[in-house]
C-alpha cells in the first residue's frame, strides 16, 4: 500500500526499496513470511550483495532508516514511482522518467484528469499516471497480453491504487477503447507497434472539449504514419521529439602539473651524456592539482523513442 | 475537470493566451477596452467577452496608424467558424512546380509588386489567401521553384499576413513555453523537459505537504507545483522566495478555485525562517497556530483573485509603501505575518519534498531547509550552473544525509516530420540547466 | 595564394582574413586597387564596424599581425578552410567543419588520393579536400549549376589551388562522373538532393582495389534510399550517424551566497512589528563567490545532416 | 597510392586488421608460426602469407582444447571466394512469422538443443548457416516470432558462429576503431569525430612542419598526423612525449615509406626543452645541425621498421637496460641524441601549427610549446577534463597570444537505417573529451 500516499513508517505489506547504492537497489514486499516453492511458509529473508535481510525486522521502521544486513548495512525507501521504475520485475521494454516526466507534463495530467493508456506493459508508466491524476480522476490502461494485464491489476491492488485504475484486455488497433470511454478522455497515451491504427480511436476517446495525445515510437516511420493519421483527423499542435537525460560523474580529479621553466637553466652538477632521456623525467619537479570535476558516463542512452503530441481541438465533430 | 465537456468562457480578469499560429502570447483582459499587441497588429479584445474558450477569431482592419517601425494596424475581432479555416495552400492551388532550383537566379526582382502596393493590398482585403494569391502571381520565380520551395514561401507570406486568432484558457504548458521563448531568463532558464522532471522527482502530487524555494520564475514553478497538487485535494505548498512580494503570475493566469489557491503558502525565506526559530513569542501571539488557515482565509480573500495583479506581475521592482504597509497593519497583523504564521505550521510538521531552484548558490539554503524535510522524502536541486550543484553533491555526499544523489541534465530535440522531408530541426535549445535529486535519510 | 602552403607574409594577390572578433571576420583579397562600379580604379578600402582599412597597407605584413583601422584594430590572419568557411560568399549551404572532418577521416583522404564530390556548391569543403590530398593527389568537383561551377574554378585558381582540382558542370545523377573517371577514385563525396540517383556512378568510379563513400543527407528519408542502393551494390560497413559541435561559453560568475544561520539567533535591537518582510532582506549578510563556468549557448545547431559512409570492398564486378 | 589498383599482399612482419563480422582486432603478423585469438576461436595465420589484402579467410575446426572459460577451438584458414559468402537468412529461407510477439511465453525451455548437443554440432559441422538451421529447426518459439524478432535471433547466432574472417590493412580510421572500443583510456578517450577534427584544425597536411605533445596514445596522434603529411611530401612532424620511449603501434602498422617515417621525429619533452635552451654546448657538436636527417636516417635504418615493434607496443613499462644504452653509446651519440639535434633544428625554425594532449596540466606545456609555433598558426589542445581547458582558455584569453579561442566538444549518434526500423542507436559514447583552438598572433 506504500504508493498510495506518503507514509513514515514500513506496515506490514508495504512494497519497500532496500537501497544498497546507486547501482543496486531491491524492491520487497514487508511480509514476515513466505511460501517457497515446495509449498511450506518460511521465514522471508532477502539476499543481497551485502548480506542477508530478514524482512520482518524491517516492519514498523521508520522509512529512510539504515537497516543492518548480515554482512553490511542499506537504507530502506519509500517507494516512488522512479524508484519503482528502476527496480520492478520487467515485463517488456519499459519507458523511463525523463521521457515519462515529458509524457505527463504535455498531456496536462494533473487531479481530476482521465487517461487512457496503451499498453499497460510492466506498468511502469501507469504508477506515474496514477501519482497525477488520484486521488480525484481515473486511469484506463490496455493491453493486448492477457497474463501482462491480469500481472498489472494485481500489482496496482497490491500498491493500494486500485481505485483509481482500470485494467482492460484488449487489442486496441482493432477494437478501440470500448463504447464507454467515448468522449470522456483527458488524454491518450499510446505505446504501440502500430500507433496509426489506434489514433482513430483515440480521436473518439477524447472529450469534446479536446485534448491530448501521446504516441512513442522507437522508429521514425511509425512516427511518420502515426502524424499522417493524426493531421487526417484535424488534430493540432503535432510536435515530435526527443529527450535523452544525461548524468554528470561528479568526481575530484587529481592532475600532474610539470615544471618545463627550469629545463632553461643549465644543470648544476649532473652529467648528461650517457644517462638516458628518462632520466630527466624522473628529476622533473612534478606537483599535483585537485580538480572537482564532472563528465559523462562512457555509454549514455543514446535512443529511447519519439515522442509525437498533438493536441485535438474543441468541438470537433466526432462523425 | 474529468466531467466537465463544455468549454468554460472568457471572463473579464481572465488571463488569456493569444494565439496566431505557431506564435501565443499571455495577456491579461483586464477590461472591455484592453488590446493585445501582436507585432504590427493591435488586437481589441471586448468581443472575446463570453465565448467559449479554444474559439477562434478573424482579425479586421479597423485603421492603420504610422509607427516607429512602419504602420500599426487595429483590429476588431470577430467569432469565426471552422470552416473559415482552409489551408491557403488548398485555396490557392498550387500545382505545376519545376523538379529542383537549377534554374532560379536570385537577384532580388522576383516579385513585381511593390511593398506600397502590398500594403494597400493588405488594408483592402481581409483574407490573407487572397494577399497571398495575389504574391504570387506577381512572382516571377514561384511557379519555377521546387513543391518543397514554394511551401516555404507560402509558409513564410502565410505567416505574415494570417488573420485568425485563437483564444485558450492558460495551462502550465502553454505558459511555460511563452515564458521560455519570451525571456527564458525570467523563469531562471527552466526548460519543459527540466520544469516536467522537477514534478517527477519531486513528487508533487494530491496528497502530501511540499516545500518550495525559488528566487524568480514569474510563478511559474508554484503554479507548477500547485497545479499537480490539484483542486479538491489534500496537498499543500509552502512557497519561500527572496523578495518582498513573491512572483505570481503564472499562478493567477491559472484561475484555480480559491481553496486551492489558499493551499499554496507564499513567504519571505528570511522572515519565514525566523518566525519558524524565534516566532510566536514577539508577534501574533492571538492566532492560533493549528488551525492558521480558517484565520488567513478571511483575510485574504478581498484581495487575492484578480485585482492587485498588476503589482503582483512585478513585484521585484516595487516596495510595498509606508502607507500601505500602515493601513495593513491597523486591520490587525499585516498578511506576511499571517502567512508566515500558516507557513512555520507546516514546517513543524515537515514536508514530504523540497523542491529548490536559486539563483544564489544552493548549498546554505539547502541547509536551512534540509532539516524541515521528512525522511524517506526527494530533494530536487535546479540550477543552471552546474559548478554549484557539484559542489552542493560533494557537501549532500559526505554529509551522508541525502542518497541516491543524481546530478543530470539532458538533451533534447524536435523533429520536422514530413513526406520525404523528415529531419531533426535545425536549431535546438542548449540549455536545460541541471537537477541534483536524491532521497533525504533519517 | 595564401591556401597553397603556409606563408609568413602577406603577399599582392593574397585572400587574408580580417579578425575582429570571434563573431567578425572578413576574407579580404589583398590587392591595392579594386576597380568601382563606374568602372573607376579606386584605392581598396574596406569597411569594418571598427572603421575602415587601406589594404594597400597591409601588404608585405607579417601573418598574425595587429592591423590599426581607422577606429580601432584587428589581426590579420591566413586563411585555413577552417576561416574560409566561416567567411566564403555562401552561394549555396554549407557544410562546416565538424561534419566535414569526418567526412576526411571516413574517406581516409590523405597526400595522393582522388577525391570525387558532388556537387562543389559553395567549395567549401573543396578546400578541405585540397589541403589534405594536395600536393600529390587530385579533385574531381562536380556542379549541375553552372554559374557556380565557373565561380569555383575561378576561386581556386585564384587561391593557387588549381593544379591540383578539376571543376564539371554536369548534372551526374543523370550523366555520371564521365567515362575517364571509371575506376580512378578512391573517394566519392555526395552532397545531393537524390543521392541515391549517383551510388551507381559512384560504384563505377570508384577504383577496383576499393575505396569508401560518403552521402550527406539533410532528411532521413534520402539516407533510407541511398543505403538501399548502396546495399544492392555491395557496398559495405555502411554506417549512419549524426556529428553536433557543442561550444562551450567559458565565463568569470560572481554568485551570491546568503547566510541564513543568523536568523537562528534571537535579533539584538531592532523593531520587528511594523516592518515589511523585505526589512529582513536587506539586512541579510550576502557575500559572492566568483566561479569559472562554462556553459553552452542558448541556441545550439541542432541538425546539419546525416552522414552515411561505406566500403566497397575490393575486386567487385563493375558489369 | 594514387595509382595502384591491384591491393598490396600480405607479409610477414606486417600488422594486420582480423574482422569477423563487426569485430576487429589489430595484430602482428610476426612469423608463420604466429595464432590470433579472436574470443575462444584460435586462428593460425600462416596460410595469409602473400594473399591480398581484403581477402576473406574461411575457418576451420581443426582441434578443440578445454580452457578455462570452456572449450579454446584452434582454426585453420583457407583462402575463399566472395560466392561462399551469401547471407545466413537467404540460405535458411525463413517466411513465415507471427505477426506480433503476443503468443510468445519466454520460459527459458525454447530451445530442445541441448549445450553439448551443440558443441558437437560445431564440431562436426563447419558451416554457421547449417548450425544455425539447427538451431531454429529445435527452436520450438522461432516461427511464431515476429519478423524482427527472428532476424535478432538469426543476427544473434550468426555473430556465434561465422566462420569467415577477412584480413585487411591498418588504416587510421580503422586503427581507432580498435583502439576506441578496446580500451578507450589507452589513446586517451580520443574519439572518432575528436581525432577528425584534431587533423582539421591542426591543418596538419603535406606541406609544413608540425608539432605535437601527447602523453601516450599508442603511436595513433603521430600516426594520425604523419599520414595526414603523406609520402613523398615535404611536411615533417616533432612528436613530444614524456616517457624513455614512444608509443609507437599505429605509426609501424602503417607500413609509411621508410622516407616518410623519418619526417616524425620522437623526443622527450624534458630532454629535447634541455636541449633546446642549453644544447650545442655539451654534446653532439660534431653533428650537422642543418642536415640532421642524412645523419640520423643511417643510424636509425636498422632498427627501424618490424624487430624492435614489440618494445615498441607497451613502452611505458620497460626501461632500457645499462647494456643497450652503453652499447648504443659505443657505436656514436645515442639514438635520442640525434633525434634532439633534429628536433631542435626543426624547433628553431619554428612550427606551423601545435598540437598537445597532455594528461597533465595543459597550461604549463602550453607556455613551454607555444613560443615555438609562428604567428597565424592553429594551436589544439585536447583535454577530457574541462575544467582545465576552461582554465586554460582564461590563460590564454588573458595572454592575448592566442586569438579566435573555442573551446567545443561533440554530441555524436550513428542510426539503424533499415526498412520500418529506422532509429538512432540505443547506445551511444557518451564522451567526445574537449578541443581549445585558437590561432597565434605576432
Amino acid at each position: 500500500m506504500s504508493f498510495l500516499k506518503p507514509k513514515t513508517h514500513i506496515e506490514k505489506g508495504d512494497v519497500v526499496i532496500l537501497y544498497l547504492s546507486v547501482s543496486s537497489m531491491h524492491a520487497i514486499e514487508a511480509v514476515p513470511e513466505i511460501v517457497n516453492k515446495k509449498g511450506e511458509t518460511i521465514p522471508h529473508i532477502f539476499q543481497t550483495n551485502y548480506g542477508s535481510l530478514k524482512v520482518e525486522n524491517i516492519i514498523g521502521v521508520e522509512y529512510g532508516s539504515r537497516v543492518e544486513l548480515s554482512k553490511g548495512w542499506a537504507h530502506v525507501l519509500q517507494p516512488t514511482p522512479e524508484l519503482w521504475t528502476q527496480t520492478l520485475p520487467h515485463r517488456t521494454q519499459i519507458i523511463y522518467t525523463p521521457d515519462i516526466s515529458m509524457i505527463l507534463h504535455q498531456l496536462e495530467v494533473r487531479p481530476g484528469a482521465v487517461v487512457i493508456e496503451s499498453g499497460t506493459g510492466s506498468g511502469s508508466l501507469s504508477h506515474y499516471f496514477l501519482r497525477a491524476l488520484k486521488p480525484t480522476g481515473h486511469l484506463h490502461t490496455f493491453d493486448f497480453h492477457e497474463s501482462r494485464a491480469d500481472q498489472a491489476r494485481d500489482e496496482f491492488r497490491r500498491h493500494g491504487l486500485a481505485d483509481f485504475v482500470t485494467v482492460y484486455h484488449r487489442d486496441v488497433c482493432n477494437l478501440g477503447f470500448t463504447e464507454e470511454l467515448d468522449g470522456q478522455a483527458d488524454a491518450v497515451f499510446l505505446d504501440l507497434p502500430a500507433p496509426d491504427l489506434a489514433v482513430p480511436h483515440a480521436f473518439k476517446a477524447l472529450k469534446l472539449s479536446g485534448g491530448r495525445f501521446c504516441s512513442f515510437s522507437p522508429c521514425i516511420e511509425q512516427s511518420q504514419r502515426c502524424i499522417q493519421e493524426l493531421t487526417k483527423l484535424g488534430f493540432n499542435e503535432i510536435v515530435s521529439m526527443e529527450v535523452l537525460q544525461q548524468e554528470s560523474v561528479v568526481k575530484t580529479r587529481t592532475l600532474p602539473v610539470i615544471d618545463l621553466e627550469f629545463l632553461k637553466l643549465p644543470k648544476s652538477e649532473e652529467t648528461t651524456t650517457t644517462t638516458a632521456a628518462n632520466a630527466e623525467e624522473s628529476k622533473a619537479p612534478k606537483e599535483v592539482k585537485k580538480y572537482l570535476t564532472s563528465s559523462n558516463p562512457q555509454v549514455l542512452p543514446g535512443h529511447t523513442g519519439f515522442l509525437t503530441f498533438a493536441t485535438l481541438p474543441p468541438n470537433i465533430p466526432k462523425v | 475537470m474529468a466531467t466537465e465537456t463544455a468549454s468554460p468562457s472568457i471572463q473579464l480578469g481572465d488571463y488569456i493566451v493569444i494565439q496566431r499560429q505557431k506564435y501565443t502570447k499571455l495577456q491579461k483582459f483586464g477590461s472591455l477596452d484592453t488590446t493585445a499587441t501582436l507585432g504590427k497588429e493591435t488586437l481589441e479584445l471586448k468581443s472575446l467577452l463570453d465565448q467559449p474558450y479554444g474559439s477562434t477569431f478573424k482579425m479586421s482592419v479597423k485603421e492603420t496608424k504610422p509607427g516607429k517601425r512602419g504602420a500599426q494596424r487595429q483590429h476588431t475581432l470577430e467569432l469565426c467558424s471552422e470552416t473559415e479555416l482552409n489551408s491557403t495552400r488548398e485555396a490557392l492551388g498550387i500545382s505545376s512546380s519545376g523538379a529542383d532550383n537549377r534554374d532560379i537566379c536570385d537577384n532580388g526582382e522576383a516579385q513585381s509588386l511593390k511593398s506600397a502596393d502590398i500594403e494597400q493590398l493588405r488594408e483592402e482585403c481581409n483574407e490573407s489567401s487572397k494577399i497571398i494569391e495575389k504574391l504570387v502571381e506577381n512572382s516571377k520565380t514561384f511557379h519555377n521553384r521546387t513543391e518543397y520551395s514554394q511551401e516555404k514561401y507560402l509558409r513564410k507570406k502565410e505567416k505574415k499576413y494570417f488573420e485568425f486568432v485563437q483564444i485558450r484558457q492558460p495551462t502550465i504548458r502553454l505558459m511555460l513555453d511563452i515564458f521560455y521563448r519570451q525571456d527564458a531568463e525570467k523563469i531562471m532558464g527552466i526548460r519543459v523537459d527540466t520544469l516536467s522532471q522537477i514534478i517527477s522527482y519531486s513528487g508533487v502530487c494530491g496528497l502530501g505537504s511540499y516545500l518550495l524555494y525559488e528566487s524568480g520564475t514569474n510563478g511559474l514553478l508554484p503554479a507548477a507545483m500547485l497545479n499537480s497538487i490539484g483542486a479538491g485535494t489534500e496537498g499543500s505548498l509552502v512557497h519561500m522566495h527572496p523578495g518582498n512580494v513573491p512572483q505570481k503570475q503564472a499562478l493567477l493566469a491559472l484561475k484555480l478555485p480559491l481553496e486551492q489557491q489558499l493551499r499554496c503558502v507564499s513567504v519571505n525565506l528570511y522572515s519565514v525562517l525566523r518566525e519558524f526559530y524565534q516566532g510566536g513569542e514577539t508577534i501574533g501571539s492571538n492566532l492560533s497556530v493549528t488551525e492558521p488557515t480558517e484565520v488567513v482565509r478571511e483575510e485574504t480573500q478581498p484581495e487575492t483573485p484578480t485585482e492587485d495583479q498588476p503589482e503582483a506581475i512585478e513585484p521585484s521592482t516595487k516596495k510595498p509603501k509606508l502607507e500601505e504597509v500602515k493601513g495593513e497593519a491597523n486591520k490587525g497583523p499585516p498578511r506576511w505575518q499571517l502567512e508566515n504564521k500558516r507557513a512555520t505550521a507546516l514546517m513543524h510538521n515537515k514536508f514530504d519534498s523540497l523542491v529548490l531552484a536559486a539563483k544564489e548558490h544552493p548549498s546554505s539554503i539547502l541547509q536551512a531547509l534540509l532539516p524541515l524535510v521528512k525522511p524517506s522524502r526527494p530533494v530536487v536541486v535546479f540550477s543552471t550552473c552546474k559548478e554549484l550543484l557539484q559542489e552542493t553533491y560533494m557537501e549532500l555526499k559526505t554529509s551522508g544525509k541525502v542518497t541516491g544523489l543524481h546530478l543530470t541534465s539532458n538533451w533534447m530535440r524536435t523533429y520536422q516530420i514530413l513526406p520525404n522531408r523528415t529531419h531533426p530541426e535545425v536549431n535546438m535549445s542548449g540549455n536545460s540547466g541541471y537537477l541534483l535529486t536524491g532521497y533525504t535519510l533519517r
